[in-house]
């Protein structure tokens, strides 16, 4: 499953929806990830995407995972638009017989959702806002695939 | 052809899609086209190194033919996750 | 944080309160162990633990997880007794600045409660029950660390 | 000494621990007085290396020392996770 929305929504809820569509797959792995303010000033965050090749990218991405590992199901759902600090920005879930299927899964479509699907973050502080730098080590990350 | 500019490249450019007609056979040739345009183009293309490019939705080189495509995006790295 | 409990519990509820719990660390890795019945014919499962020293060991496991990895924070909970199909048996979280950290613990957590932390399962069916036998991959899993 | 026994150790000895009195200084030493007594002993502790120990609630070796032990476990590999 593959959701791409403006729309917030709830990690453990998904999780458990997730969790409970996968008969037969007793390992669950769910990466999540948060709006941090780090450096303290952060606001915000805004996610601009390319709606289509978004989805497809993400399709591609799941699919790929689906047939190098021994999943039952994997999802992923990423937000756009405006976020505020604290928020979900976006979830992955894998579901497997084998937990080592599971968590590798999850890594992969995380490092590959990272800097192949087309979304830019831009942060935005009390002084302006600017576009979140691509770093090297995200792109060395898809090496080991 | 349906060009597409995101992230800082659609601020620089200042616009998010134009149709642009050309003759251009390969990616880097409608690049070279759109710099030789305006000092806002010419600042969104001046490292393309650091920029990356999707035909038809599919990410792709810049040496890339452009023969049968109808949209093509520019922007930089993703930063998704 | 360690809980070792024979009541059920939500796994989602569990990962939003953990992950509203730590401040600062954007990437949280969560992974749940379910009942399922992949032969047929399972009814349920026996768990039986060592009070004291479970919760000992799981201490020890969280502790030299906090050490290894950049975390802010872990959990680990574990149910005893007996359990139906579907039921979560356990859930592990972590939360990192880094993805790559908060991955990596997780399964270092996993693969240490496994063969480390004092549980032994019984597989309950209509014929009878049988105690689950360690696999031999999951010691080896711990030589990755 | 308290002597606790988990899981098929704890079925096949038919309780969950008991005070053992001993002189044994190791706990294969203690295994082998354990063995000696009767054939519910003698089957759990029938092949050691299926078994693991601890002492005072910290795993431990076969050849390790019982000096200073008030508590000793033995069970098969551990399942949980």
């Amino acid at each position: 499953m593959i959701r791409v929305q403006a729309m917030p929504f709830d990690p453990g809820g998904e999780l458990n929806t997730f969790s409970q569509g996968v008969a037969g797959a007793g390992a669950i792995v769910s990466f999540t990830g948060v709006v941090r303010d780090v450096t303290g000033g952060l606001s915000g965050m805004e996610i601009e995407h390319y709606p289509g090749m978004t989805e497809k990218a993400l399709g591609a991405i799941r699919g790929e995972a689906m047939q190098r590992w021994d999943l039952a199901e994997a999802m992923v759902i990423h937000r756009f638009g405006r976020l505020d600090v604290g928020e979900v920005i976006m979830m992955v879930a894998t579901a497997s017989k084998h937990r080592k299927d599971a968590f590798e899964a999850a890594e992969f479509l995380m490092d590959y959702l990272k800097s192949r699907a087309p979304f830019w973050k831009k942060e935005v502080t009390l002084e302006g806002s600017s576009w979140v730098a691509s770093r090297d080590e995200d792109e060395e990350a898809l090496g080991r695939w | 052809m349906q060009v597409m500019y995101f992230a800082w490249v659609r601020e620089r450019i200042g616009l998010p899609r134009e149709v642009v007609e050309t003759s251009a056979s390969t990616v880097a040739q409608l690049v070279d086209e759109l710099r030789a345009r305006e000092a806002r183009y010419e600042a969104a293309f001046e490292d393309v190194t650091a920029l990356r490019v999707a035909l038809d939705q599919e990410l792709a080189d810049f040496d890339a033919s452009l023969e049968g495509v109808q949209e093509v995006a520019f922007f930089p790295p993703m930063t998704g996750g």
